[in-house]
This record gives C-alpha cells, structure tokens and sequence, in this order.
C-alpha cells in the first residue's frame, strides 16, 4: 500500500508535473538544485503538519469558514518554517526571498488540505502529505538540475563539464518555461505511450 | 443469419445509368471554384530566399567566408531540426515548403559573424524546434522563430552576441577607430558622454548603406536588403505599408526626439538618417515584420502594427538596456497581433444603415 | 514575556475574530440563493480554484457542470474519482431508462453500394451533403466521413474498412449526439436488448435498388410475413421495426434475401431438445425455418444445429419445457462489415 | 512626498522589466487558468488590479501600525493572508448582493485571487526592503505598486488569452496540449519582454 | 490593397476627359478569362433530344406541382409544374409528345428531384400561349408582371430568383435604379456576349419593358470591357434611338464583377445592407438572359422554356454557344462539342468559379444553366499547406471579410464566433480560395459554416 501511495505522489498525481499545482514557486526557485530542495523540504515540512493539524480538527472545523481556517494553520507552519531557515539556513533564506511565505498560497498545500486531509483519518493524511511532498521535492529537483546543468555549467554548485558553454538563458524566466514545459510534455508523451500499449 | 457469404457483385454490373458508360473514371466532386492560382505557399517562401540572397552575398563580402559557412549551418539546423520533429511527431514532411530555409537564414542574418557555429546552430534549432514546431509548424507560431532564436541566442550568450568582428574593408569612417561595435552602440555611446559630431555620423551615412559597418551578418548593408525588398514588393509577396510605416515611424520618432533642442540644424537630420540605416532596422522592417504568420493579417491592423514596431525600436534603442531594438519590438509587437487584428476588423461591406 | 507572547495571540486572534464574525454576519446578510446542486458539486470538488478547468474557480466550474455546460470530468486535480462521484449528482434526475444504443441503418460500404463520382473536400458528411449531395449513389447510404465519429463524446463509432460508420455497442450509452448530427438521418436509438436492426435507409423502390447497392432493401415484405405479430410494418418502401412491441426479430432478419438486417450477436445459441420431449410437434409448428426441427410423431425430436437460426420461438411452445438454448452465445461484437 | 518619477518608474518596473508574471513567476495558477478566453482574462485582470490595490493598503496599514509598532514582523504572513482572504470573500459577498453585473464580470475570480500568489507576494514586496532603493515604500507608493502590478499581470494575461485563442487552432502535438504549450507561449512572452530590461527614461543615456 | 486602389486613382487622373469611366468595386481577382474560344463563335440552336428531364425545381423557393401525369400529352410550352406560392415560378414543357414518368430524377444540385420526363415527338406543337403584350407601353404593369411570372422567368444568371418577384417590390421600397447586368465576369462562359450581340434590339426592348414596368428613373447596363464589340453595339444602338435614359457603363474586368452586390457598388456607389436586398438601396439587378427572356414572354408570348448555354473548357474540342431546350440532358451537349470522356476529370455547370461540379452526365440543363465545362485537371481540393496568413484572402474577398480567419472558426466548430464574423454575409463567390496560396478550401468550409449557422437558428426559432 506504501508503495502504492508513493507511486501515486510521485508519478501518478505528482503535483507539478501532472496536477500542475504548485507552478510558482516550481519555476521560481528552481534555478539551482539547492534551492528547490530547500523549498521543496520546506514544502513538505508544511503540507505534512498541516495535513496531520487540519485532519485532527476536521470535524471540529465548521464547513463555512474551513478555508480561513485551513489558511491560519498553514500559514503557522510557514511561519515556523520561515522562523527556521532565517536563524540556520540564512543564504537559503536569502535565495527563496518571497516564496517562502508564499508557500501559504501554494495550490498543492491548499488543494491537499481540502480535498484530501479534511475528509481522511490522521495516519493516511500524514501519509499523504509526505508523499505528495515528496513528489513535489523530485519534480523540482528534476527541473532545477536541468536548469543549473544547462543555466550554470554547475550541479549543486560544482562545475559540471569543462567543455561546455551555459545559456544564462535557462534561469532567466523563458528557460524555466521552457523547461517546465518540456519535462511536462515529456512525462505525458510517456503516459501516452504506456496507455497506448 | 447475416454471417453468411455475400455473393458481391462488381460495380460495372450495376450501372444505374447509361450515361456513365461515356465516362470511363469517376468525375471529381469539390466546392467550387474550381480555377485556382498556381502561386503556393512554396512560391513565396522561395521567392523570399531569393530576396533574402543579395542581403547574403553583402554579409559574405563585408565579413568574409565564414559568413556564409555561419549561413548555412543555420539553414542546415533548421531544416534538419524541422524534418527530426515532424518525424518524431509522426507527421508528414514539410520541409518541402522551404519556410525553415528562411527561418534559418534570417537567424544566421542575426548573429554576428564571430559567434561559433555551433551557436548558431542551437539558435536555429531553438527558433525551429521551440518557436515554431510545438505550435504545430509552418503557420501556427505566433512570434517570429527567427527573432525567438536571436532573442533566445542574446539570453543565453549575451556576450557572444554583441560582440561583433571588423568588416573586410576596414570600418567605419572617422569615428571608430579600434573598437568594432555596431554603429548603434557608438551612437549612443557618443549621446552619453556628449562627444556627438554631426559631420562624423554624416560621413558613415554611405558606409551605412552598402553595409561597410560593423553588425549581424544580415543587417548592414541596407542596399542589399532594399534590393530583396523591392523583389518581394513587386511580387506582392510582403505588403508595402509594413516597412513604410515601420521604417517612417522610426524616423519621425528619432528626428522629433533627436536629443537635441533644434530639428533643422545638420546633426536633427543627419540623426534620423543615421537611425534608420543603422542597426537591423531594414533587415526587421523588410523581412521581419513583414512575415506573414505573425504580423495582423488585417490591412488596418498592420499599419498599427508596423506603428508600434517603431515606436519600440526608437523606446529601446533611445532608454533601454540595449543599443539595438528591432528584433526585441518586433517580439514584443508579435505579442499584441491578437489583439490587434481583433480590433482592427475590415468594415465589411454592407455594414451600412438599412434605407427604410 | 507574557505580555510578548500576548500580543502575537491578541493580534491574530483579532484579526481572526474581527474577519470571521464579519464573514458570518456577511453570509447572513448577504445570501443569496444558489442551486443546491451546485453547492453539492462544489463540495466535491478540491477547492483549489486552479483553474485548470478553463473557468475561473470551482464554483464557476460547478455551476458550469449543474448546468449542463460542462462535463463531470473537466476538473484535472480531482481525477476521475472526482468526475464519477459529479456524475452521480447530475445523473440523478437524468432518471433510469431503459438502456438505447444507436445504430447506423446502413451498411452499404465500399464494393456493396456504387460510387457516382469522386469526392474530394472537407472530411465532413455534412460538407460533403452540401456538394452534389455526396459520393454515393444512394440517396440515403452512410457517407462515410465521419461527423458521427466525431461528435460521439464516448468513442463509440468508428468508420469500418468499407467506409460506413458502426458503433461499438460496449462503448455507446445512447446519449443521441450521433442521431442528431447525421445529415442523412440514418442513425437512431434502439433498446440494447434487441440487437438486431435494418441496416438499410433506402426508400426507393426495389428494382431502382438493386441497381446501386447489393445490401440494400428492396422492400420484398420477407421480413414483414416472418414477424406475424405487426412489430415490422412497410413504410414508403422500407421496413419499421417497432421496438416497443417486444418482438423477436431474430426470424425476419434471417429471411431477408439481401442481408439487410445485422444482429450484433454473432453466434447465437442453438435450440437443444432434451429427453423430455414428448413428441408433440408443438415446436414444428412455430419454428420459422422450414426443416430444422424433426422427428417422428410422439418421439422426440431433434433441431438440426447447422439450420437453427437460435430465435428461441420454439422455448415458449414447448408445453414440457424439454428446449433449452444450448452453446456460446452472447458475444456481443459488430459483425457489419465483417460478414 | 509624492514623488512622480519613483511612480513612474515603480509602474514601469511592475508592468514591464518585473513582470508578477513573465518575469517573477508569481500568479501562474490563475493565469494559465483564466488565459483561455479574451473576456474572463478581461474580466480576471480588473479583478486583479482591484484586489491588489485594496489588499496593498489594508496590509501597508496593518504592517505599519500594527506589526512593527509591536515587533511582530514574524506574523506578517499569517496576517495578511487571513486580511487577503477575508477582504477577498467580503467583496465577492457585496458584490454578489449589490451588484449582480458586476459580479458576473469580476466577482466570479474573486475566489482565485484568494489564493493567488501575486496579490500576497505584492503586499510582501511592498512592506519589504526594496532591492534597488534599499527603502521601504510610502502608502501611496505600495498602492501604486499594487495597481501597477496588477495592470502588468493583466497586460500578461490579455496577451496571453489573445494568443492562445490564436494558437487555439494550433495542431499542436498531442503531448504538449494544454499547458505544456501554455509554459512554452509564456516562456516566449518573457524572451520578448527581456527586451524591456535595463528600461530607463530618466538616468540619461542617449541624450 | 490601398496600394493597388491607390494606383487605380492615379491612373484615372491621369485618362483622357473623354474616355468614359470604368467602374469596378474593391477586391476581387483576375482569373484568366478563357473566353476567345467560343467569344465570336454565333449561337447555334441545338436539336431537342429523343427525351427530356425537366425538372420541377429550377428556382429559389418552393418548388412547382406538377399538373400533367404519366401518358398525358403535353404541348410545346404547355405548363407542366404549377408554381406554388408567390417566390415560385411554373415550368413549361420544351417540347411536344407525352409523358413518360413523372417522379425523381437526378438534378445538377446533386440530388433527387420531381421532375417530368417527356418523350419529344419531334412535332413542336405549340400550345396556346399566354396572349403576348405587343402594345406593351400602354399595359399596365401589373399586366407585364403577371405575364413575366405565367412564363416561367427567373434570373438566369445562376441563383434563380423568380423574376416576377424582383420586379414587384413593396411599396415602401421605391426603386430609382435599374441595372442590366452583362458582366458576365466568370471565365469560359459567353452566352450572354453573344446573346446581346445578337439580339441586341430585343434586349434594349426587353430593358425598356423591364424599365416601365419598375418605373426607374435611371436605367445602366453594366458590361465588363473585355466585350468591346457588345459595349459598341449597344452603344450605337442607342444613339441611334435616341434612348438617352438607358446608359452603358463599362465595367473593369474583374471577378466577380457580376455580383450583384458589387455590380450596385460599381455603378451607384451604394451599399446593400447586410443581409437586405437591392431593393432596399432602391435597384434591381437583371441578367441580360433574363432580360431578354422577358422581351420573349412580353413581345411573341413565348413563355421559358428553352436558353443559351456555353459548352467550353479544356475537355470538350470544339466549345460552342448553343441555344438548348431545357431538360436536355447534358451528356448530349458535350457530346455535341466533342467531349473526350477519357481525359475528362471534372464537369461543371455553370462558370469555374461558382458552378457546381457534377456527379452525373444525365442531369438537365435547368433554367439557370449558363455553361457546361468539362475540365481536364482536378482542382487541388486537399489542404496542402497551413495558413500562412498571407491576407490574400482579405484583399480579395469582395466584401471585406476575413475568409481565413472565419474558416479556422469553423474548422475547431465555433460557429458563434464566425457568425460574429459576419460569415452569413458571404455570397461564397470563391475569390478567397481563388488567391489562396496554402490551397485550402475556403468556400467549402464557409458554405459548411453557413449551413451549421442556418440549422442551429432553424433548430432555435423551432425550439420557440
């Protein structure tokens, strides 16, 4: 069953590369691998907690305000996150700047909390949280390795082949684009191979 | 049952009338009209290489064979890049239809002729495989593939790009002394630091026009572009208001808001001039604006269009990042034709008050 | 430190406070009523406005869908689990019907029905009705080209090899898109039960027929006289199947001499008489194929499996109860185009 | 204290050389959502414009008497996405009683702005340092901000709705229909819109 | 096209005073004309066959009830389909002899029609006819009207609208202008050049009666300049009657210079309003066919039944202008002319930009018929590259639609928004898909648009 919700986190309902939730700070912070697995943890940090909070208080929430509601507790734990990166990750901190409290607002978060934490028992919702953090965590991962690779000449900060010429253009805004676009296009061209067969 | 064999008769012993025996194949059934011209799709794209020719043989004089070698390994990206997609994608060939020769030799006419082959060949390749083949190829795209290549060729190699090689007969007159920046560059340099001579641009106003000048392989030699323009024209291939409007903008603009007080002295007409044999204003305005796929395809909306074009070239070119503005305003008004022909609809006949 | 760990909660808590009792005195004040099927549908959805739909929010989405405007499956982040579970709200006053498939009453493809000319436009019945009224010779043949294929939401009609449209039972859940946007009005509805339906439209008379098509109907009454009950009566030189009356129509499809009927079961089980039988003739009398069954007077009798065309008449005659219909049957395929 | 060129060149920084969208990646949820028809992008943007003004105030306000009077810079998250979302849901519940039009035509995107990166992230960026001055802004300039990026993320969107109803007749290959398509179109929006970088109408450059 | 339109003012300036005005309308194209084959060959009449379709439904609106059954003589003229309803016309027998069948037959529109098929006893008997008005300057005019619609006319220059119709406008509408119209703008086709060549002094009559009878008080004939000998008869004639209030305007040589609609334009400078008809700009259009054919029924009492038809194109060998009764199966024509069946790929009737293709040879000449071309080369009818969005189709629509754009509507099946684009304005003259250099079929795409449009309203004013 595990193994089966990670599959589904990861390749059948990956956030960003399926549902498509989550773009902003995906295109964002993907410029460097550091920083989209920084943000990609702190993601997870936050949609588990709140997963687990709002499925313990999903009957106690009443159903006209539970979006306020949903909002206050992930903004806690954002702030929380925020909190930690600033006292020992300062230079994440300083590379994330405004998407980490933008994580409030992250569709995947938000959309995990109503459709699936509010209506799940604790255990399943934790289990949730995790994978589709971590299915989020890997696509930003596969994105921001393309884009340091092609961008920078560098992964995770180490020159990665002395040949070879970077295009800056790969983390300006077009390269995440484009590069969003073409891991998407190519997650679905093998969907539809596999369903063709 | 129904399963059984079905005795099938040959349609000759069916024939339900006597008339077909005169006809021997079955008649074809279209919507009329059934007169068609023969110009194709093909045609024009081959007459715009044609014209396009002149500006090439300029670009091989000024910066030498390698301008041609940059050439084609453009057009051969293109091509070869047009034919791998639409055969990965399962569709028939279009390369028949020589768009991705133009597209490629535009891109090869906008880098400068120092920049590595194989640079120009990811901008070919990015102009036909991004800009062009994920709308769906020849027809589809709504921003000009070749100016995306350059625009995605300035962002990744900035430095590259604006670095630009020494014509073959030495350079500018007067004014440039070692360095081989584009005129454009000198000109707003010598607006900064206030070192301005009217007489020295003056003397580059002919170097200008046969393209004896420091730039894009493609985009000096005004002469050269007006011959392919004059081609295209009197084939009514690109329609004249584009360049006109494009081209006159610009100078109106320029001469206006020369920077100085007075608009009659030498140098207030002698800065308009310069502005627009400077730079790739005429490859843009001529070859660029022009295409057809991504410019309105309504009459009204092209001169907006056109009007716009201008207006952003002198913007960039007078307060923005770059020396150069044609390619970037050409994009930038891509952007808008939507909109643009959505408001500039043709009155269509009829639409008058009904005489009751 | 009391008073630094007050202030976060006071300030929060009041911002809280203030925005909720203003929201709750909003809501009442300012309701206004919405379709409860929207708010149901709403409740379904993920809430996370993302708009991938193509409206702006779920709420738009779900009226959009009460509505009828869109289908239960627009919403991406809720998968298909989402799109069943809106499928159900909208199905429930959709009310149960008796289950229709359509079918195309034409089966005059490639090599069966003649050509007149050679059509070359738009991949369109309807462009194709609009100049020179098709290919064919037949004024009421399936053109071929497509326009049912495309509108069926459910992928239930495919073009055969011949050139004529057939849908694939399975997949049809007779919502009637077909029928509607057939220039040439030679699909409709019928019972699934049944199975069995003309597959000619031709209301020219019999001679004019044969000339142009080898599977079209000649109006010859066979299949009329085969269905003693009425449920098949001649109109304008074709053939009605009455549907309502519950006939088999099992015997009137196989007397047609042109193969004009097709029955999507291809292998139909065979009468079988057991040892009850007494002999009574009973199932003789009422079998429409002459010959099939035999046997002496108050023996048993035995059905010739090679002749038995499975109609099942002879089941209710018996007055033993000594046939049952024996063999594979069942195997609901399309069999037009593959006779 | 109302400095026009900074006006100036805040609105010229939020529509064109910082684009919320094509150039800060910020509101791409609803912006690829709401791109696909001319008149709900129309519609989507005022919304926009009118939320961030609002929202860029109220928070401006909230941040400066209220938060940092007491030290609590630590909440500003949590404040002004519950201001947001209640301002948000307060409006669409007015407008909906008051003005039935108007609602159809902005009220029906007020539930996305909710959640909508850009207004939280332009109220963000208002009470934050800026990067270039090293200031905060004045009220009015956070407002300004605030309507300017809103009009640079509608200019975003109307271009882009103008285009995907272009490119809608587009055969596009089957893998990258939707939104890959929609990523590359954006992608080649912010290579055009590159070319307003380093845009300066008052350091002299050319003369 | 303001550059073109540009140089066409200048040349103006610069013409002679005493040249006279050529008048065009904006857009259009240049087909080749490929008229000189059959321009000066005279019209020959054509022997009625052994058996004739003539069927029932040759016009705009209801079609006729047929009056005579299997095995009834009938009489040359004689009417054998009752007009039904006011926009309807009757139809009369071509020939005498007797009724073989009366039921449907192939028709040029593709379909069945209730036609009657006649055996020709090759007597020619006449039935007694409509008595002709031979003082018809004192006839009042709804006399005339009524005589025009018991023959039978409808406008012959392709629609079919029945003439009587056109001619009997509601009194709110006043009508001021009369136009005759002898573009005759699609290739191939000369039948009305020669009609008016040879009959010139019936047709000014025919303009006349037609002139009385709308009581307009300005009166043009409209003939493209590449029929000079026409324009110059005319003329002469004229002068010499002293007929000042009938004018000749020569028309530039361009498609579709014919169409009514861009005729009024040319010659009034007004425009028909969107949806309306001429008459609500105060003209009449008549084609020179039908003109003449009024001067028949009015002057000799001779109701339609026979008309010109031009055999021409590549396929047949000797293309003629024939006189043909109607309901003579077409095969006949082209075999006349020596149509070579084996090279034969198309066959058209009417002119190649707006004619129908055909599926059958047997089909009859119908009262609109003007040609019959059979053409040796397929028409590229598949698209064969995208739009490229040249515009060409724009500069040449005559009535400044964008083609290209309303057909990518139509292609995804937004039949809104082409309607908002005005494609029911579209009058399918095929200029668009003329120029248009991806090949793509744009006037069958807009007749199909049209058709959606027309059953979707149908479906709604039903739906009330």
């Amino acid at each position: 069953m595990i193994s089966q919700e990670i599959k589904r986190g990861i390749i059948d309902e990956n956030p960003i590369l399926v549902l498509a939730l989550g773009l902003c700070p995906s295109l964002a912070v993907s410029t460097s691998v550091q920083n989209g697995f920084g943000m990609g943890m702190a993601a997870t940090f936050v949609l588990t907690c709140s997963n687990v909070i709002i499925s313990l208080l999903r009957k106690v929430i009443p159903e006209k305000v539970r979006i306020p509601c949903f909002i206050v507790i992930i903004a806690t734990f954002v702030t929380i996150v925020q909190l930690v990166l600033k006292a020992y990750f300062p230079a994440l901190d300083k590379q994330l700047g405004i998407f980490v409290p933008l994580i409030v607002v992250n569709c995947v978060i938000l959309g995990r909390a109503e459709a699936y934490a509010s209506k799940n028992n604790v255990f399943r919702s934790l289990v949730d949280g995790l994978v589709m953090g971590l299915g989020f965590t890997i696509a930003l991962c596969i994105l921001s390795v393309i884009r340091e690779v092609l961008g920078s000449n560098k992964l995770l900060g180490f020159k990665f082949s002395p040949r070879f010429q970077p295009m800056t253009v790969f983390i300006l805004a077009p390269g995440g684009f484009f590069t969003i676009a073409f891991v998407m296009g190519m997650v679905r061209h093998l969907g539809n191979r596999k369903k063709g067969v | 049952m129904t399963n059984e064999q079905q005795p099938k008769k040959e349609p000759s012993d069916v024939n339900p009338s006597a008339a077909d025996s005169t006809t021997p194949e079955l008649l074809q059934l279209t919507a009329a009209p059934h007169l068609r011209q023969t110009e194709s799709v093909s045609h024009i794209m081959l007459w715009v290489v044609m014209a396009l020719l002149p500006s090439l043989a300029a670009g091989v004089i000024f910066f030498g064979l390698r301008a041609l070698l940059l050439t084609a390994v453009s057009v051969a990206a293109a091509v070869v890049t047009e034919w791998a997609v639409v055969k990965f994608l399962k569709r028939s060939v279009t390369i028949g239809d020589l768009s991705a020769v133009v597209t490629g030799l535009l891109v090869a006419f906008n880098v400068p002729s120092t920049v590595p082959w194989w640079m120009v060949a990811i901008g070919s390749s990015f102009a036909i495989g991004v800009a062009k083949m994920t709308f769906g190829g020849l027809g589809a795209n709504f921003i000009n593939p070749a100016l995306a290549g350059r625009a995605f060729l300035m962002a990744a190699y900035p430095s590259a790009m604006t670095r630009f090689g020494p014509t073959a007969f030495g350079s500018l007159s007067g004014i440039d002394g070692m360095s081989s920046a584009t005129p454009l560059a000198q000109f707003k340099a010598a607006m900064a630091d206030g070192s301005f001579q009217a007489l020295d641009f003056q003397d580059a106003l002919s170097d200008l026009f046969i393209g004896n000048v420091g730039g894009c392989i493609g985009e000096t030699s005004a002469l050269a572009l007006l011959i392919g323009g004059v081609v295209l024209l009197y084939k009514r291939i690109i329609p004249l208001r584009i360049p006109l409007v494009y081209i006159g903008t610009v100078f109106l603009l320029s001469w206006i808001f020369n920077g100085t007080d007075a608009h009659l002295t030498t140098s207030a007409i002698i800065i308009p001039f310069y502005q627009i044999l400077a730079g790739g204003l005429f490859l843009g305005a001529i070859f660029m604006a022009t295409d057809m796929v991504t410019s309105p395809i309504t009459p009204a909306g092209r001169i907006v269009f056109a009007a716009g074009c201008g207006a952003l070239t002198f913007i960039i070119r007078k307060f923005g990042g770059y020396p150069e503005g044609v390619s970037y305003s050409i994009l930038i008004m891509n952007l808008f034709v939507p909109l643009i022909e959505r408001s500039t609809r043709p009155k269509m006949y009829g639409k008058v008050k009904r005489r009751d | 430190m009391p008073v630094e760990l007050l202030y976060p909660v006071i300030v929060v808590g009041s911002v809280g406070f203030f925005f909720g009792v203003g929201l709750a005195i909003a809501s009442k004040k300012l309701q206004v009523y919405v379709n409860p099927r929207i708010e149901q549908i709403l409740g379904l959805l993920p809430g996370a406005n993302c708009g991938a739909c193509g409206y702006p929010g779920c709420s738009r989405f779900a009226k959009a869908v009460a509505e009828g405007r869109s289908e239960p499956s627009g919403c991406v982040p809720g998968g298909s689990k989402t799109a069943h579970a809106i499928a159900d709200i909208i199905g429930v006053s959709a009310g149960v019907t008796e289950p229709l498939m359509a079918v195309v009453h034409c089966n005059g493809g490639r090599g069966r029905a003649l050509e007149r000319a050679r059509y070359e436009g738009i991949e369109d019945c309807h462009a194709a009705i609009l100049i020179g009224n098709g290919s064919k010779v037949c004024q009421d043949g399936c053109l071929g080209l497509g326009s049912c294929v495309r509108v069926c939401p459910f992928d239930a009609i495919h073009i055969s090899k011949e050139g004529v449209a057939v849908v694939d039972a399975d997949k049809c859940t007779g919502c009637g898109k077909c029928v509607k946007t057939c220039p040439r009005k030679i699909i409709s509805l019928i019972p699934k039960v049944h199975k069995i339906f003309l597959a000619c439209s031709n209301h020219d008379r019999g001679a004019k027929v044969k000339k142009y098509c080898s599977v079209g109907c000649t109006a010859c009454s066979l299949c009329v006289k085969a269905t003693p009950s009425g449920a098949i009566i001649m109109e304008n030189n074709l053939p009605v199947l009455d549907y309502t009356k519950e006939e088999n129509f099992i015997p009137a499809a196989y007397k047609c001499p042109f193969h004009c009927f097709t029955d999507l079961v291809k292998t139909r089980p065979k009468a079988n008489i057991d040892t009850k039988c007494n002999g009574c003739a009973a199932c003789v009398a009422v079998c429409p194929i002459p010959g099939v069954i035999s046997g002496e007077k108050d023996k048993r009798h035995v059905v010739d499996k090679e002749k038995c065309i499975g109609c099942g008449i002879c089941l209710n005659a018996c007055p033993v109860h000594a046939i049952s219909m024996w063999g594979v049957g069942s195997n609901v395929k399309t069999t037009a185009g593959k006779r | 204290m109302v400095n026009l060129i900074s006006l100036v060149e805040i609105s010229i920084g939020a529509v064109f050389i910082n684009n919320f969208v094509l150039s800060r990646f910020l509101g791409l949820c609803p912006f690829f959502g709401v791109s696909k028809k001319l008149s709900s992008a129309a519609g989507m943007g005022m919304a926009v414009i009118f939320v961030m003004a609002i929202a860029s105030s109220l928070t401006w306000l909230m941040y400066h008497y209220v938060l940092e009077l007491y030290r609590l810079d630590y909440l500003r998250t949590i404040v002004f996405i519950l201001v947001i979302a209640g301002l948000v849901q307060l409006v669409e519940m007015a407008l909906q009683k008051y003005s039935p039009t108007l609602y159809e035509a902005l009220g029906i995107f007020l539930p996305l702005i909710t959640t909508n990166c850009a207004v939280l992230g332009v109220t963000i960026i208002n009470t934050d340092l800026n990067q270039v001055t090293g200031m905060q802004y004045t009220l009015i300039e956070s407002v300004w901000n605030g309507v300017m990026s809103g009009v640079g993320f509608s200019l975003a969107l109307l271009l882009m709705a103008g285009i995907r109803e272009k490119t809608e007749f587009a055969p596009v290959p089957k893998a990258l229909e939707g939104l890959p398509i929609a990523f590359i179109t954006a992608g080649l929006m912010a290579l055009a819109f590159l070319g307003f970088s380093g845009l300066n109408f008052f350091t002299v450059v050319g003369g | 096209m303001v550059e073109k339109h540009f140089i066409a003012v200048c040349a103006n300036l610069f013409q002679e005073k005493n040249v006279p005005r050529r008048y065009t309308f904006k857009g259009g194209v240049h087909p080749p004309a490929s008229k000189n084959r059959t321009e000066r060959l005279p019209i020959e009449p054509f022997p009625a066959p052994k058996k004739l379709i003539i069927p029932l439904s040759q016009h705009i609106g209801a079609p006729a009830k047929p009056v005579v059954k299997r095995g009834d003589r009938v009489l040359l003229g004689q009417v054998v389909g009752e007009g039904g309803g006011f926009v309807s016309a009757p139809v009369h027998s071509s020939v005498s002899g007797s009724v073989l069948s009366v039921g449907p037959f192939a028709h040029p529109v593709g379909r069945q029609i209730i036609s009657v098929e006649i055996e020709n006893d090759e007597k020619d008997e006449t039935a007694a006819l409509t008595a002709p008005i031979k003082a018809w300057r004192d006839a009042a005019p709804q006399e005339l009207v009524q005589l025009i619609q018991a023959a039978g006319i409808v406008g012959m220059g392709g629609a079919g609208f029945p003439t009587h119709v056109k001619l009997s406008p509601p009194s709110n509408k006043p009508i001021d202008v009369l136009i005759i119209n002898g573009a005759e703008c699609e290739p191939f086709l000369t039948a009305d050049h020669l009609l008016v060549l040879e009959r010139t002094e019936n047709f000014i009559e025919g303009v006349l009666i037609l002139k009385k009878i709308l009581n307009a008080k300005k009166c043009y004939i409209g003939i493209e300049e590449n029929k000079p000998d026409a324009i110059k008869r005319i003329v002469s004639l004229l002068h010499n009657a002293r007929l000042r209030e009938i004018r000749v305007c020569t028309l530039i040589t361009k498609y579709p210079q014919g169409g009514e609609k861009q005729l009024i334009r040319a010659i009034t400078g007004r425009e028909v309003p969107s949806g309306g008809l001429p008459m609500d700009v105060g003209c009449v259009v008549q084609n020179v066919g039908t003109t003449v054919a009024v001067f028949d029924a009015v002057n000799r009492g001779i109701p339609l039944y026979e008309r010109v038809v031009t055999v021409a194109g590549p396929g047949v060998g000797s293309p003629k202008n024939l006189r043909v009764r109607i309901g003579t199966p077409i095969i006949f024509l082209l075999e006349a002319c020596g149509f070579d069946p084996t090279s034969v790929k198309k066959i058209i009737m009417g002119g190649p930009m707006m004619g129908l293709a055909l599926s059958d040879v047997s089909v009859p000449v119908i009262k609109t018929t003007s040609g019959v071309l059979a053409v040796d080369a397929t028409t590229p009818a598949l698209r064969t590259y995208p739009c490229i969005n040249c515009g060409r189709c724009i500069n040449a629509c005559p009535i400044n639609l964008v083609p290209s754009r309303i057909v990518k509507y139509i292609e995804k099946e937004n039949y809104q928004a082409a309607e908002e684009w005005n494609v029911m304005d579209c009058m399918e003259c095929g200029s668009c898909a003329y120029v248009c250099p991806a090949k793509i079929n744009l006037v069958h795409w807009l007749k199909l648009g049209k058709y959606h449009i027309q059953a979707s309203h149908a479906a709604a004013a039903a739906g009330k």
